[in-house]
């Protein structure tokens, strides 16, 4: 079954009971260089794997960028 | 005049280039150069890459934004090699205190720093800063144990307050950014200077390399600039001025300027002329 | 950075898009510096001798004058070995253009050389240079041959009329000699640059080392600098500033300024924050 | 070029001297005079009431001080018909927010009427304002039905947020107060007119009234005057040279003045001259 | 305020304190007001006559040229009474000492007095003054018993050697001609002022009421305007602007202004505040 | 008997009972020139004469002066 | 017989042996507003009466005009 | 015998037939290092030895000094 979040504003749909890691993978994000945001929590690069994500959630997927 | 004995002059710098003991502390960072170095506008990874290499900053800025989720991410900072230098997330896009923190907490777990530049926009038309946000901004960050470098106006008395308020450095503009329009108060700039006690970063609206070295003669202890390096016709060779005037306006602030003369005072003797009659 | 390496650069500036022979040409002279050295008025020989080798000039300026018949005529350039430099005599003390020339005459035979910089006084007290004087000293001299220098003021049809007279450079004053003000007619100044086909060199009264870089960046051929460096606290440390600002000021006209823009644009990408209301 | 016509030249101003119908309003006040007036530091009462007698303004400015009570409180305001002026009281010596409002409040008491300028010193050495203590000042007063014109420095942002609180004129500083410097920081002021849609007042800092007639001219609404009058060797005649400049600027405002050109263009015409050669 | 009766003023000043005759003599010359009118380049002979009226000057200056044999030769100073101001013709156009001489001679055959405005440009594009020529046309006719008010620069010497050819006044110019972009260099025209015996007059480049105020204030013992009062969008309201400012600068001179202070002083009294804590 | 207040700061010993308006009368001060803090609270002029001032009571007597 | 003279550089045929006075006149202009230049040498307006024009002479007829 | 000469303003006696060459070793001056105006006529450096001075002479004894 799937379920409904937003990621970085856009609504997606995705598989019941997916984690951030592999939310990232299916996106081909390499985690190392990103950092999540989970509702509104930041979830730290080792918590990617556990972190299990449910209907309804919001995610914020950032990086660096060039900025003065 | 025996040079050496002069003591606002440190020993060290007399020796050699840039004097080896220089280095300017902001808490944890330690920077040899005080060219702060921004990343944004570049015409390519290439050329931000080269003009790194030219201007040798130990700091640079950063900003952090969503990841575009088609095409894995790739961004302008993708060739360099970030950890060789001291990264400077800024919170660039906030107009609230509120923003500016919740920015600095993404920014300190993507760098595992707790170096910040507070930036908090008060009117999108001028980009200048908020002052009660950013003095709130400060606030909080450093309760939280950030290393906050505020980037503010020109207002001495807000500058004052950033610095009671813990911020590490306070970061006045010279004019509003991405104009390169160059310093438009030199009055309030050096006041700021003056009063103090944390080091003063110029930041935003440098256009030429001479107005850097210029703040640095004031005494300034840094300069962070980016329009006027990222949108130079060569960026490149642009960056490479830009750290070689702030190393000669260091240089100059700690060798200590002649003093002005309102009269005119002639460079070769005047005295042992021939004689014009003979 | 590494600046020390060599502060008059080109070497650096081959790799990447300066010109890579940006040498300049007056008559005979050929200079990689573009900082010119004065030698009046230095606290001592060796205080001189090592500002020369931080500062690494090609050109240095000389007076000459009556030797001290008592004690051998020992003076401040003893310790120096001048054929290291390009020597650019001037005419300093004169107050007449007949003056000037016979300073010239005596200046030729002392160097060996035709290159002289015409200084012809017409105020005792600002030491601001006698136009009629100027212009009829240049056209003799250039008739005889020598490669004439003309130190002016800011006087944009006088620099004109200098250039027809045959000068091989012009040398408008920022301010009046030996007090360190600085710029006083920026307008002037970059108009005489923008009209001109020789090259113009910013000579007398700049203060330090981001106005000499300036006058680079408006496309000024070369500086000349005695006072700002002979009465810095540490006149070393300072030669090597303005060594090192001229560089800089050189390097940015080259490289070619970011355009100025009346209203601000953000550094940092305006797209892509966080939502603020998740 | 049909001059009546001329949609920015107000039709009134034309045939008359300073316009007739150009007043300024702020909350019940209604000037004619844009030369607002200072009342300290004179050095006597006659010389004062000269002063006001010369510049004619409409409107003066005060403070409010314990009186003293041996000698029945005698003060320089003594010889001074009140009544023929608006007050405006300030709070100046008030450094937070609280003491501000107390001190309006005693005003009020003092004039029967709500006009305040607030004023809340961030800095004992450079009188400057403090931010978070003007602004709070100005929204509690403002709650409270006062007409406040808030003395402010000259940062773009913090003018804004006094406007959006209600402020009835913005007073930014040219300079620190009694310094009589000039304006430091034309740019932001320039800035502050542009952006605000209250009348942005001059205050503090202004020297001569050439400079009081160029804030004019950028279309600021009136200048406060106190120091560059008291302190003048002539008193009187400097308040009558401020109450011209002000109506001279005012007027040029509204005239328009000519484009700037980059090019020179003759004032005489080009052709029609005799034959050089004839 | 009065202003209407008559901006050009001594009646006021005479009860107070400033010269109660300060007229402005320069050879034949008696000038009250310190304003001297272009009357090129306005848009009608209507508009030119009421800036005269507004601006009330005692002195104007003319150009002579060829008449126009089509027509009558009408021109726009037809509708004015000349005999009603004290008329200072130019030598516009001149571009050698010759042709300069040789208009003044008409000059004064149309003009019936000596009193001439020597011009001779040195640089078409700038419209700068030649500095030989000037001096040339200065020394000639001064021997032939003109009264001579010389155009020059800002070069400090060329004015010195203006005075000592005869010269009545000098008139420095501000910026070039027809520019309106206001004064260049500050520090040449105070020292020119501040050198010479005889009246300097600013002339050419002036833009705003401000800066003619500025001028006066320094010293200055008249300023030239024309485009700016012609090109003004308003040119009658400008031109009684610049009636006024001058008269402000003048008075302001006279009255000496305020010591400026770098260190802050408070206009209200620091003494006597309500007790913060009770 | 008298008590002691504080005027502008100042210890001032006064008759029992006295009000405003006749301590500003004592004082030779004209009240109409006068703003009166009473413990932090500003009468109006019109209140001088029936404000009795207490032991300990706190007043503050101020005018307009120059100022900028 | 006419000659041919110039005038304000335009080359004019005109009655021989005629004068100043009387060319001005035929050319409207009001003799009391003018300067002229005759052969480089300028004419007082009270000789305009007897300057006779000579062929190929070359006259300026100048005025005041707007200037600054 | 000996004659009256002038050095760089200063009247001196020197010997008789002395030349320019001698003159500079008597005062100790490295002729290397100099230059000579002779009755304002530029000597070369070549001439020293041969330029025989003169009762009444005037010679100027110059060199380089620091200067801007």
């Amino acid at each position: 079954m799937s379920i409904a979040i937003t990621v970085n504003g856009e609504r997606r749909d995705v598989e019941e009971g997916i984690t951030v890691a592999a939310l990232l993978a299916s996106l081909d994000i390499r985690a190392s260089r990103v950092v999540v945001e989970h509702n509104m929590r930041i979830l730290r690069a080792g918590d990617f794997g556990d972190a299990r994500i449910e209907d309804g959630d919001e995610l914020e997927v950032l990086q660096f960028v060039g900025g003065g | 005049m025996t040079v050496t004995s002069d003591p606002t002059v440190p020993a060290a710098s007399a020796a050699t280039g840039a004097a080896s003991d220089d280095a300017l502390r902001m808490g944890p960072a330690v920077l040899r150069s005080r060219l702060i170095h921004g990343t944004g506008k570049f015409p390519s990874d290439d050329v931000l890459r080269d003009c790194l290499a030219a201007a040798q900053p130990d700091m640079i800025t950063l900003a952090i934004r969503r990841l575009s989720l088609e095409g894995g991410g790739r961004n302008e900072l993708e060739g360099l090699d970030l950890s060789r230098f001291t990264l400077l997330p800024n919170t660039a896009g906030a107009t609230t205190a509120q923003q500016a923190i919740r920015m600095a907490h993404l920014a300190r777990a993507a760098s595992l720093s707790e170096l910040i530049k507070v930036e908090v926009v008060g009117d999108e038309r001028t980009l200048l800063p908020d002052p009660a946000g950013t003095l709130e901004a400060t606030r909080v960050l450093v309760e939280e144990g950030f290393t906050v470098l505020a980037y503010t106006s020109d207002d001495v008395v807000l500058a004052l307050r950033l610095e009671e308020a813990g911020a590490a450095a306070v970061m006045p503009g010279a004019a509003p950014i991405g104009t390169t329009l160059g310093i438009q108060n030199p009055f309030n700039v050096r006041l700021i200077i003056d009063r103090l006690q944390v080091p003063v970063v110029i930041d935003a609206g440098l256009g030429v390399p001479s107005e850097a070295a210029r703040c640095m003669e004031w005494g300034a202890a840094a300069v962070l600039v980016n329009t006027a390096i990222a949108r130079a016709r060569n960026p490149v060779e642009m960056a490479r001025a830009f750290g070689e005037a702030v190393v000669a306006g260091r240089r100059a602030f700690l060798a200590g300027r002649a003093d002005i003369s309102f009269e005119a005072v002639a460079s070769s003797p005047t005295a042992g002329l021939p004689t014009s009659s003979s």
